[in-house]
């Protein structure tokens, strides 16, 4: 669907590519903060089950630092296959 | 809208841009802490309309909690090379 | 993140303060609505379980009421405590 | 867009406003109904591709059903003193 | 709540009236392309959960091609009913 | 901004709003892939802090087969008669 529009994008003139990135500047902050609010939640779901005291506790902070790390791991791993499917340099099994 | 445009143009709007992300962002984990707390602490069988004592301090240590863990994970964001 | 930005703003002219309010306005009608949204789901769900009926059985209704006002009374206590943390006033337990 | 402003300036652009966060809304209801019905009615282990008669009639009743919470809690909403 | 305010719009210029449909268009590609994500994620969650293979299994497969073929067929329902609701159509049964 | 505007006007209008709702829809997918691959391969215990062998090679397997629904899914839509 894309692969068309995307060429007809890169013949606009310099000032609609610039537009074009200020754009995408935009998306990816706020895609960066939606990724931060569900990390959040994820781990925060995960790791925190009992409320009997107002801070967190070491084994939960343990367990949120890593949940965080794990996540981002593979947040990373997915965005490398990602990647490589989106330039259709997948292989078969 | 046009009155608002100034000399330093793109920049100003950058600014609004990144001020409403910045609000998106905040109503947004206004809504996770809601619903991840409501979660946790709130009996949902709904036998009465109230909240009652446990709750209520289920949903204050809650919150707490859910802030720290907010401002543990900005911590480490900040401080590796994770891009996000 | 914010702070020196939100500062920066304050030091914006009158015009566009009045277009930042006005930003805010529009947010917070989003917000409003799938606020409503979310929580019609949210009592549907845990309330309505039967469909033998095509209108909504005595016991769901009063189901769905208390289920709404738990959620706005326990959004709104959110909502203060919310505040007290944005603002650096929490303290220890 | 240019050709569009009026000398009412403002006020229009807070129609518009308005409508394309109604229309959004209009959407997510859908999408929330069709997502709750299709969990609370259909049989997700997908042994065929047609919907049977009583997943079909779950579904009409379901929807009914949805949109008497909407109003419901629309009214609560209303008629109390909660800001939504 | 809107029904006042569409009113409003019908009354606008035409230039207005255009307007508002571009921006029904723009909603409707977006609304389109996120039913077709949430569609996506819900026929893989509910189908795909084995990994030992790369490729998707004949099984999985067929799963998939039904789920996807009966939520459009549930959805399709869904629409009918909604738009039945919107105009005060419905009945009491 | 103004200095974007083309005599094509609302066209290219039109085919920037098209490419922003592309790019939102990439973004959405691959944050779907990503929790729901995470979902179905890492272990939420969170014992340690590394992905070990059998949680990344489930990872590349789930990406992959995601993909492969996200293509199948595709083709279902773009062949029938479902306007979606």
């Amino acid at each position: 669907m894309d692969k068309s529009m995307l060429a007809d994008l890169e013949s606009l003139p310099e000032a609609d590519r610039q537009r074009m990135s200020a754009m995408m500047e935009q998306l990816q902050i706020r895609d960066s903060l939606r990724m931060y609010n569900s990390l959040v939640e994820r781990c925060f779901t995960d790791c925190v089950d009992t409320f009997k005291h107002k801070s967190l506790q070491k084994q939960e902070e343990t367990c949120v630092r890593r949940c965080a790390e794990k996540f981002l791991k593979h947040s990373m791993r997915v965005g490398m296959r990602f990647a490589e499917l989106n330039q259709g340099a997948a292989t078969q099994d | 809208m046009d009155a608002n445009l100034s000399p330093a143009g793109l920049d100003k709007e950058q600014i609004f841009g990144i001020a409403e992300k910045e609000m998106e962002y905040r109503v947004e984990l206004f809504n996770k802490i809601t619903h991840s707390c409501f979660n946790k602490c709130v009996d949902n069988r709904y036998k009465e309309s109230e909240l009652n004592m446990g709750e209520n301090s289920c949903t204050d240590r809650c919150v707490s909690k859910y802030w720290q863990v907010t401002n543990l994970i900005g911590q480490l964001l900040g401080s590796g090379k994770h891009p996000m």
